[in-house]
């Protein structure tokens, strides 16, 4: 049995009916194209998958990996000076989200989490409405049909259903699309996960749940979530599932292709559990150091996913001074957008508290709206009007 | 115009939404081929196939979580929760979710999900059949509720609900399913009174009895009898219960002075509160004696045989009405 | 594969990572130590679990099997008589809820549902409480404490939640008792059920989850919830399975021994699958004709469950007149007594509605309580009183 | 006397519970190694083991659902939600289940479980980190609400919660967290003053201001504010919310004759809605105007730019003070 980094793996007991991994379970390898030393291995089931991966290709998803990673930065950078009041780092997740969102068509439909700002990056989000949420000036921030991107869930496990439901829709509608949900190891645990699959598996709908193990849910390991592999799980729901390394950038990619041709060729729903690793803190308001040990980042920092691909380019001799240099500025560029997106952002109209709660007037809203707007008209000062100490006096 | 059972009326409702609207698809727990336990979408998954009337897998949570996909997928999903009790392994869905996703998206994501509840007690059925929690939706800002009491308005209702863009939940007083009515399945729902507005559904002077659902019948009634004692009581349907139609209660309440308002849920923190508390803020110096509430008590809901004592019952709200009205009554000689 | 009844079975697809069933998953074969012609077949690793079963531990579990089907069919009767409001028959199930029920200690504590009114009876229920809740005149009959058994279960799958937490309790008490939690196929499908395998794998508690596959959840076939045994799906949490004929009370027995057995020994949870059939209607207020074949009854019926040890029992020469009189007068007692505790049962109080909400006095309650009670008191007859249409009239 | 910040107070309660009880056990996410997201159970795993504080897999309703299992073993669990917006995925488990065991059982199976959740808002958080759910939880029979303001009365609370034979929902004003006060921890919890009491926190003649949790705090700042603008005001922390202590809100509004509410909560079918109510029925002729809640709008909770003006804050509390008194205010001139 391949037990994975931290512990998880088959119990072990005697006897009839004894233990799971008896049971005909004995938990899948890892899907690997490159090694963490930069090697391209070859798969012979998922090689086919990413044939298509020229050159220029790898450079590309080589710059978006750095670009992701800058973004990440710049925004850790950006709350840490006041200007965010909080950020999820994705920070050794790039080679999951970019491997995973770039395996998609325009017109799928992605169901992302907090976390996955570097799919939304993927998609074409603008930078600056990647921040919005994060600098408070909105709770999305972008409008989902105009890059088939839902807004990042917040309630864990929520949108593995709102996808599975997506894709009913899809299906109803004899498209040939499908959805996705990206969800974190802790996610597992929850009700609506498993929901999720049951619904997708009776129904056979077009749905891809991309699940980041990144080993980690806030503070607590993976195996407290499960002693078997996350990609066991959804066997049990008649779902096939894939186990791959997910700081390998061309093994998500090949999957997440292997499970949206199934999805498109009506084969119903696929899991994939991509084995990566949280490197930086559960948000900005986090300090692992309470919690986790050192050594584990270290080991993790072996398996980088930027590095492994420079590490291919440099084997291909294709890292040359120019790309380093496109890829820096490109990076440079897009963190200096955001940034400037960022402290530029106008700030929210105190009435807009009352806005879009309804597509329609509401008697009790509208009353309440009329009564604030009164109660701000009596003052100079909206601001200090609403605040917790007053301006009166 | 057809004479048609309350249940009946919805099916009929339901079966003119799925007609108009391709977009328009059903889900719940046995409401395909048994056509729901209460058979209100009886002959649908016939007429309509497996991909518009959906038996789902049994999980509330998952029936609304779905829905929302469906929703963002743009469909019109109607939701059967089997009965009252089993809303709650949906609250999070329904309350984070279906409630928030329009004002989360800036309008971009609409979320035209009716939910159909059949609510209430006075049917003798055993634990979690039989609960009113329609409080804890008006609570919920972002969901609209809704409650017909009479076939016709079911009939209508229903169509409005689902051609509404907002998430409505429609409670359907399921001690009612068998009560018939006229039913005038060509009323155009656009055209009938929106199920925002409360209906006067009897005219009186002397005090308003604020009711909805299973307990305008009981209402009526009220009416009635107490017509009997001398006293005029005017008769408010809610039909909307989140938003309240407070300008019809007001203009009432104006008019009366009093107000007793009368629902089967507990009465903590229930609608009564929200209807005395705000008529009283609208009308206070028009009320001549504090807004009286009849209600379930603040229990689980009682097994069966206990139910009745529960429910407001027609001696009971008449006693509200005495209160209100300052005529000798249970609570006299008590002090606040 | 071993595919079950109704179309159960595993996805087929191909390429990588493609079925749930061509991941190592093969279907278990159903455990069977009585055949439906009542033949003992012998099996190597289940018959230890029932070697002390002579022929006077037979010919009591016969009594049990048949005491049940008569409590049903009572039941039944009084409900179409108008003495009890409801009641939800077991039908065709006898087996599954003895076999398990007679492998549990006085120690172990059950949680059962709705339906398990047979396990009530072997917990040693009084009959008339088993009924209370039918009737309508509680909310639940029995203390549980007196027959470590909780109340039948009206939301779906919420009880295995509390099975678990009991076994957590058992695991910190360091007692070597267990619990067990009675579920249908329809629960599998909801959240709870599944949280329920994720807490119990990740403590390792001494819990049971015992699944009765009767096919259908009111109308709704097995199928629409999994596509896949259901004895699969625990396996995906790391919890090992066993999937029984559920209409032989000597597998069943068996396999909750088995499953006991680990639980005391420390080896955590295990999940049943008992495949069975529900030959009633879902409860005596359903109409099955609406939704099912008539000739699926019909092949569930050759499986009967007393039929076969009645079988058994005459081939093995025990099935005597003497012994077929006693259990006969067993039966007749048991639904004499049944019903006569039935009609005789004293109609609540008025004011019990108020009671045991709480433990300590409630403000709001009480008041709400003396209240009413003036109320009544200023009425003759509370009956009226209290009646939709009043007295006061 | 220790000068204890509120999480602090909460942790010493808590640690105070486990010494005297072995029965006692804290759940939840995060709560062991890190020892919560707001550090309250800091500690309490190193000294009490990982049996008596457990780290849970992420889902509610199964720490819920398992902790009424372990009641049922004779347990006092102490569930820990992380945040307010994450208590709905138990709520099935809440009010089906902990609510209604000691009721469906006759008392025979208690659910002594109390639930920890930082509520409310002003933190600057994202979406469900700033809700207010207590009136869902009001409005349902079985369960106990209670909210403590201060230090000294999170120290105590907490321990009478725990020891209490019914299930608590103990709400902790999470923006209080960091704020410190005295605490006396030799305190007998069993002598202090009981949870189901309010307090009146500041003596006034002309109108009575009742809050709770973090609201306290502010509604003090009113009182002095306003004592500047020659306006007396009473103050009353409600602590406990279901019930509500109607006797001492009661008697402050006999004294006074005018009523102001406020929280932080969804204004339709909150809390105040029910203080107004019944304080209305209780003393209608006492009462010189009516009940005025200054609340939370009907609203999601708003993105962190917004919440200052969503959150009551001490001038709109004021103005609410003015319209009791009728003075001027933002609302005069508007009918109704
Ligand atoms: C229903 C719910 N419960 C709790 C939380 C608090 N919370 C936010 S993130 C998180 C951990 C999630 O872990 P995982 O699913 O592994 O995703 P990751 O953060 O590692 O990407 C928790 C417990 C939440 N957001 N929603
Ligand atoms: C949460 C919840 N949803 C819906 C119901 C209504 N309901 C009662 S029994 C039942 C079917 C249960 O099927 P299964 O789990 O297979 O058990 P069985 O009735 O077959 O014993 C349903 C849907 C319920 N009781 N609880
Ligand atoms: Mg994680
Ligand atoms: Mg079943």
């Amino acid at each position: 049995m391949v037990t994975d980094e931290v512990g998880q793996g088959g119990t072990t007991a005697g006897g009839p009916g004894s233990s799971a991994g008896q049971q005909g379970r004995t938990g899948q390898n890892l899907v690997q194209l490159i090694t963490p030393a930069g090697e391209r291995v070859s798969h012979p089931e998922y090689d086919p998958w990413v044939q298509d991966m020229s050159d220029e290709q790898l450079c590309s998803l080589y710059e978006d990996l750095v670009v992701t990673r800058r973004i990440d930065t710049e925004a850790t950078a950006l709350q840490r000076q006041g200007e965010l009041g909080l950020w999820p780092p994705m920070l050794g997740q790039e080679a999951s989200q970019i491997g995973s969102a770039r395996a998609l068509r325009d017109d799928d439909f992605v169901f992302p989490t907090y976390r996955d700002n570097g799919v939304a990056y993927c998609r074409g989000v603008k930078l600056t409405d990647i921040l919005r949420v994060w600098r408070g000036n909105a709770s999305a921030g972008w409008d989902p049909y105009t890059v088939n991107l839902g807004t990042p869930q917040i309630i864990i496990g929520s949108q593995t259903l709102h996808a599975t439901g997506y894709a009913m829709g899809i299906q109803n509608d004899g498209a040939d699309s499908a959805a996705i949900a990206y969800l974190g190891d802790g996610a597992t645990s929850q009700g609506d996960v498993n929901e999720a699959m049951v619904f997708a598996a009776s129904f056979q709908v077009p749905v891809v749940f991309f699940c980041q193990n990144n080993h980690w849910a806030i503070s607590e390991p993976v195996r407290l979530q499960s002693h078997v592999q996350i990609a066991d799980r959804p066997l049990g729901f008649g779902i096939p599932s894939m186990r791959v390394d997910g700081n390998d950038v061309l093994a998500v990619m090949a999957a997440t292709r292997v499970a949206l041709d199934r999805a498109r060729r009506g084969g119903g729903p696929t899991f994939i559990e991509a084995v990566t690793y949280r490197m930086g803190p559960h948000t900005t308001a986090d300090d692992p150091t309470r919690y986790r040990d050192a050594n584990e980042l270290e080991d993790w920092a072996q398996k980088d996913p930027i590095r492994r691909v420079k590490a291919l380019l440099e084997r291909k001799g294709l890292l040359t001074p120019e790309l380093e240099t496109a890829v820096q500025q490109k990076a440079d560029a897009v963190a200096r957008d955001m940034r400037t997106g960022c402290t530029t952002m106008p700030d929210p109209e105190p009435l807009d508290v009352f806005k879009h709660v309804y597509s329609t007037p509401h008697s009790w809203l509208d009353r309440q709206q009329d009564h604030y707007s009164r109660y701000l008209d009596s003052f100079g000062d909206p601001a200090g009007a609403a605040s917790e100490e007053g301006a009166r006096r | 115009m057809t004479q048609l059972t309350f249940a009946r009326a919805i099916n009929s409702g339901l079966r003119r939404s799925l007609e108009n609207d391709a977009k328009v698809v059903l889900m719940g727990e046995d409401i395909g081929t048994l056509g729901g336990v209460f058979r209100v979408t009886d002959g649908l998954q016939k007429d309509f196939g497996k991909h518009r009337v959906i038996d789902t897998p049994l999980a509330e949570s998952g029936i609304v979580g779905t829905a929302v996909g469906l929703a963002y997928r743009g469909y019109r999903p109607v939701v059967e929760i089997q009965f009252d009790g089993f809303v709650y392994p949906a609250f999070d869905q329904i309350v984070c979710q279906v409630a928030k996703m329009h004002y989360r998206t800036k309008g971009a994501v609409k979320m035209p999900i009716t939910i159909r509840i059949p609510f209430g007690g006075g049917i003798g059925s055993p634990e979690f059949h039989s609960e009113s929690p329609e409080a804890y939706f008006a609570h919920t800002p972002g969901l609209r509720v809704i409650s017909p009491s009479s076939p016709q308005d079911a009939h209508t209702m229903i169509q409005q609900a689902i051609a509404c863009d907002d998430p409505v939940l429609f409670f359907e007083p399921k001690r009612r399913y068998h009560d018939k009515g006229d039913v005038d399945e060509s009323l155009d729902p656009g055209a009938a009174l929106s199920f925002e507005k409360a209906r006067v559904v009897a005219d009186g002077r002397d005090v308003t009895l604020v009711a909805y659902g299973p307990l305008v019948k009981t209402a009526r009634d009220v009416a009635l009898a107490a017509a009997d004692e001398g006293m005029s009581v005017e008769v408010i349907d809610l039909r909307s219960l989140a938003p309240v139609d407070f300008a019809t209660v007001e203009a009432s309440v104006r008019k009366t002075g009093r107000l007793v308002i009368a629902h089967e849920a507990v009465q903590s923190g229930g609608l009564g509160a929200e209807i005395a508390a705000s008529i009283t803020e609208r009308c206070f110096y028009y009320l001549e004696s504090a807004p009286v509430r009849v209600t379930g008590f603040d229990v689980p809901y009682p097994y069966s045989k206990l139910e009745m004592h529960h429910l407001p019952g027609l001696d009971r709200i008449l006693d509200g009405v005495d209160r209100a009205l300052g005529r000798p009554n249970s609570l006299s000689g008590l002090e606040g």
